[in-house]
């Protein structure tokens, strides 16, 4: 064991497979999408079939796989994300999978669980693409996710749900969405359980698809819960979830500490995405002979946005390094998603004022970059609530 | 008379009569028009009627002209109700700014008194380039006598303008051309843009004769004025997103408080406001500069750059204050984000416009 | 009315007079009064005379001209103030005068009082320097100025007063120094009054004087107050202040209100200052026709910082015309003492990194400045308290 | 091997080592060394016998050499002890280890056993210059053959170095010149510097000729090793004020609470978190890259520009957090500002290095 910045055959295979992926694959469906706001079936289709076959296209960590994580799981799962992201962030969300919900069911299922919610639907080759969805968010608790005003209620062999959930990816046509709710509002963060509802579920209605800033090309639905009826077996961790000791939330919450890096990473190579364009830009379109004052000023602002980004990725690395060495990371999980979101925002906007008038125009990628980064700051966990972490890491609570 | 910034009842009454239109009229029709990708008919009549955009002497039959530090106080009103749609009412009159300051007699009698009719003129001053932005000295489009060639870019109403002013460098300084009608140069492309939507813009080649201006300090100034306008809408669009970040943090609820109790909202809220007083001082300065016929390019550089930074930075918190909600269309934060960066690509303090003002300091 | 930048010819008088003394007097003072840690006694007078000769060279607030003052004394506050601190910053406090005792003793003394503390010791010739102070501050309160520990009981016909003042400009030879104490712990700020202890007074004593990182021709000091006996006459307010509506903490604390632009300014005149150095040292060390790559990189910093300062010129004279106009200014004051030292600072770490090793040297004043400006983002409220005070003026009082 | 940022036994022995030597031998020398405007030769004796400094080969007699990420390591955890002795201790090292690096066979055999002695070389590595700080490709120092012609600032123990490198231009790169005993150069004035006082230095003209070193690869990455302690002694300054600073909250109170309570305080203090680990992780990288022979001036400029940008800004929220009890030498945090401003000027990335890392983009 020794400091090594090289990453082995392994990562770097991942590594270059998923890039000309997001380079061939992703890459030239960006702008349609886009402007679309959604892909055509077919090539959701044809997205699925690509990713299925190749099943190290998806970063380890998407796929759900819980306690059987190799050590170099984390790793994969930061360096597969830049490269996807990079290639494009909304696009690679409509390929089919489980989504958000595989690290929670993994968490906190149980193995009949994982196998009827993970295995039995998204195994099988249907033909049809298969979306899982997690839905956390409520119109009035964002990052205040203590706060949940969904209820579930035991009813003979089944649970109601009462409530609505927001900006749940997916959440419009998935198959199964992982929901959080109050089974004893008397009992706080404790009384809160985790319940998987199946499309179709009576009282599950979609509510109105939101319309972003960025990202548009990747479905954020509200999900309305109206005396949702759901089987008794469908609470995450079964029977066993309502002890006093039984896994709930913060249990599931930890599967969301595992995914800030990956969170982190994308930003990053949305952030690469706008700083390698805007460098090959400037190499074909502004030769660094001319005399333009603006040109060292250019030059300048690019070596800032490419330090910014490998201290980003230094530091979401670092955060994957230690998760795949079994060494606690919330403190450094919360490092990378602090800096990584703001300095590829910084990147996109760099970028844009790089190119000018070719920078704001749709006729280039940088402008969708920089609409689809900003909400990397904001969730999973908002840049503010990123430092109350690493603030009590550091000096422990103090209000 | 000392430093002052008390504005002058008449300038108070106007900014009451635009903050009250902005908010009437303007926020209704933001998201409408930028989804038409252009501002309606409607909306650019009525702000037209207002006399703002296009003043035209009274001589040539307008409601009268007034000084630039007015000219900013209105557009940062209207900015406040939509910047995209403030972009493209007042690019689209400031062509009536500059023939009142720099045109001959011949220009004043002949085209400013289109500008006092009802309906809006479609016109534009050009001065963008790609790489040449901001930057009035390293403009590549060359004026020669009459003639004009050149690429612009971010040019309001190319496709249908009857009255088009463009700006390049003649063998002595600046120099500016006046095309009538839409003859004379060639729609390269639309602008097909991320931000400011109300106001389609296009890139255009010009390569004919026009009517060239009479160069000189009166024509530099009215160039500056021009420049100018991007400060005085950032500032517009900057404090829209701050009030709007400053009510929702006031409202918002988590962890048992508003939002605003914690330092890390309140603490932004608070250098938004900072931020924000600056720009617009630092843009008043260079108005009231203009108006006395001594602004530099430097001066509304560093107007601009401040402007374009406080508008950045505020489109930004503005939307991080209001989390997921600031990033769905369901409320303007993340439009006047886009906005804000949009408009800084025109003179972006990081990328030339501090070099300016350094260069300044060395005379 | 109407919006005008340029300043009158009675601000461009005062500029003009200050600006020749703190050029010809104060800057050639600052290095030796840096390296020794104050002035001879002999230049302290010279200083006095000097000033006292030309009363219009102290900006009239620090006179304590309360509510003399004319409409433009605000504006003449903090254009001197600029010019002053471009002088130097810590010299200028050596110039004999009753310093910040002034403003509170206006603001909350009795007439009686005010010829008595102010008049009849200050405008008499004695010959020796004579000096005023304040002191607030408390080791274990600085921000939290409502948290005073020092005690002052009435005893016949005097005041006992016990506790422990810390940073107090010219404390150790003032004549007077006016410092806070509560007389009823249980009316928390409303207990709060001011006091005058004059030189001599029993049981007042002389601690320790600092060593600064900068200002260090500034004498700082800490005060002990043991058992300290001062006449009843001395509670700032007379009487009346020890009435439920008794002038006491608040009024008096206005003072220090009026007083943040002028600090705001000062930090721009030692931010200027730095920045016409680096300038001038550029303009005949580096010709702007070499190639050094750097050329670009200090031409660009050097505008920045001439638009950052004076950025935060507009924001102290915008406070300074709204309290001469009698508008209330308090947000924008704040505003002003957020930004301008802060701006300061980057303009003082500039020019020493453009101007390199001979930036960080001794031969030259900007290291001075730097050591120097840190504290303007300190006292009379840190940058952190200016920034309750704003979001409190703009969001109400929502904790 | 994968990508790892596990210390060897070894070098995680080193750490724990020097950081209790820097709590209990540098922390209470500090002021001392400070007032004294130099390290005590005591105190950098002791230095020296950790074998850290000047670390020299097993065959010339010394304890065996390390690899710049160990050094590195070694370096942050001394300047975390004091930056200003880290400074003066490290640079009269570092000779020892261009020579192990770049020295031909003679070199070594001659001079690297003195660094082997338990006394320490007064010697110095001169690269600096008035206008070219960190920036190795535009020194005017030229060398020709064994001839060097400059003047370089920054120079430690130049008034008595037995043994001195400096480093220039020749007409084909990079080169160095190895001086013996304190002719062929000229001291022209000591450095009185606000900051690292520990290490007092020295502008020296040089006009004469030396031993040159060979040129190549091999002391190009000995050069970059030269500049990168920089960057690892501002992780170590750095580190000193945050640590400072996160103690200092949890104690001091105010409003009824501790201060890293109030969200002003706490976010700062992870923001000074992130920063000292981007850094850290920067010049590590660098320095792994030296360790393989591969690094480049954009590398080296890239981590100094983090690491600096570290320092200072933890150096300033140090004193910050501290409010007037930071601004009194009675704590150590307005030290370590000084200190980190002062080793800003040697390569701060907004005044050239920044540059450097874009033109290694466009290769």
């Amino acid at each position: 064991m020794t400091v090594d910045f090289e990453i082995d055959e392994n990562l770097a295979f991942v590594r270059d497979y998923v890039r000309a992926f997001a380079r061939d694959t992703l890459r030239p469906l960006a702008r349609e999408a886009d402007e679309k706001g959604k892909l055509p079936t077919e090539t959701i289709k044809q997205l699925g079939t690509f990713a299925g076959n190749r099943a190290s296209i998806m970063p380890e960590e998407n796929k759900g796989n819980g306690e059987k994580r190799s050590s170099i799981a984390a790793m994969m799962a930061v360096i597969g994300s830049e490269e996807l992201a990079w290639g494009d962030p909304a696009v690679v969300l409509n390929i089919p999978g489980p989504g958000l919900a595989a690290p929670s069911i993994r968490a906190a299922g149980t193995p009949e669980q994982q196998k009827r919610f993970l295995d039995d639907i998204f195994n099988v080759d249907s033909g049809e693409p298969r979306f899982g969805a997690l839905a956390v968010t409520e119109p009035q608790a964002g990052s205040d996710v203590s706060n949940v005003q969904t209820t579930a209620v035991q009813d003979g062999d089944e649970w109601v749900l009462n409530g609505t959930k927001m900006y749940c990816t997916n959440g419009a046509r998935a198959e199964i969405v992982v929901v959080n709710a109050t089974v004893d509002k008397s009992l706080g963060r404790q009384g809160q359980k985790f319940f998987v509802i199946e499309k179709g579920a009576p009282g599950f209605k979609v509510g109105k698809i939101e319309k972003k800033m960025g990202l548009t090309a990747s479905e954020t639905a509200e999900l309305i819960l109206d005396d949702c009826r759901i089987p008794f077996d469908n609470i995450l961790g079964g029977a066993e979830a309502l002890e006093p000791k039984g896994s709930g939330f913060k249990g599931t919450m930890k599967a969301f500490d595992s995914s800030r890096p990956s969170v982190a990473a994308m930003a990053l190579g949305i952030g690469r995405a706008a700083f390698e364009y805007a460098r090959d830009w400037v190499s074909s379109e502004l030769p660094m002979n001319t005399s333009f004052p603006r040109k060292a000023a250019i030059e300048q602002k690019l070596g800032r946005m490419k330090r910014e980004l490998d201290a980003a990725r230094g530091l979401v690395w670092q955060a994957a390094w230690m998760a795949d060495n079994k060494i606690p990371n919330s403190k450094e999980a919360s490092m990378a998603k602090a800096y990584a979101p703001p300095a590829g925002l910084r990147a996109c906007i760099g970028a844009i004022q790089i190119m000018g008038p070719e920078g704001y125009s749709k006729e280039h990628l940088v402008e969708k970059w920089f609409r689809d980064i900003k909400v990397y700051d904001i969730f999973e966990g908002t840049g503010q609530i990123q430092r109350v972490v690493i603030s009590r890491k550091i000096l422990g609570r103090l209000d | 008379m000392p430093f002052d910034l008390q504005l002058t009842e008449e300038q108070e009454a106007l900014k009451a009569t635009l903050h009250e239109f902005s908010e009437d009229v303007l926020r209704p029709a933001a998201r409408p028009c930028e989804e038409a990708k252009e501002t309606s008919p409607d909306i650019h009549r009525q702000v037209h009627e207002l006399g703002v955009t296009a003043p035209v002497p009274e001589e040539f039959g307008g409601g009268g002209t007034f000084d630039c530090v007015t000219y900013c106080v209105a557009a940062e009103e209207l900015a406040f109700g939509d910047p995209g749609i403030a972009y493209q009412v007042l690019g689209s009159g400031i062509a009536a700014i500059v023939l009142g300051l720099a045109g001959d007699d011949d220009h004043k009698a002949r085209l400013l008194p289109r500008f006092a009719e009802p309906e809006p003129v479609p016109s534009f001053v050009a001065y963008g380039e790609k790489v040449a932005l901001g930057d009035l000295e390293s403009l590549e489009t060359a004026i020669d006598a009459d003639k004009v060639r050149g690429e612009k870019y971010g040019v309001l109403n190319a496709s249908d303008a009857s009255l088009g002013i463009v700006v390049g460098r003649t063998p002595d300084g600046l120099g500016a051309i006046v095309f009538e009608g839409n003859d004379g140069y060639d729609v390269a492309k639309p602008e097909n843009k991320m931000g400011l939507e109300a106001a389609p813009t296009y890139a255009v080649r010009f390569d004919d004769a026009g009517e060239a201006l009479p160069a000189g300090p009166q024509l530099e100034q009215a160039i500056l004025w021009t420049k100018l306008m991007t400060g005085a809408i950032a500032v517009g669009c900057a404090r829209a997103s701050f009030e709007h970040a400053a009510k929702y943090a006031t409202e918002r609820e988590a962890f048992g408080k508003p939002i605003g109790a914690f330092q890390a909202i309140s603490h932004r809220i608070a250098d938004m406001a900072i931020e924000i007083d600056a720009a617009r001082l630092s843009v008043w300065r260079a108005a009231w500069k203009i108006d006395r016929g001594e602004a530099t390019h430097a001066d509304v550089a560093q107007a601009n750059g401040q402007a374009l930074q406080a508008a950045s930075y505020c489109g930004d918190e503005g939307v991080q204050v209001l989390g997921g909600h600031g990033y769905i269309r369901d409320h303007p934060v993340e439009k006047w984000f886009r906005d804000a960066v949009t408009l800084s690509v025109f003179d972006p303090p990081e990328l030339g416009g501090d070099t300016f003002v350094a260069r300044s300091v060395f005379a």
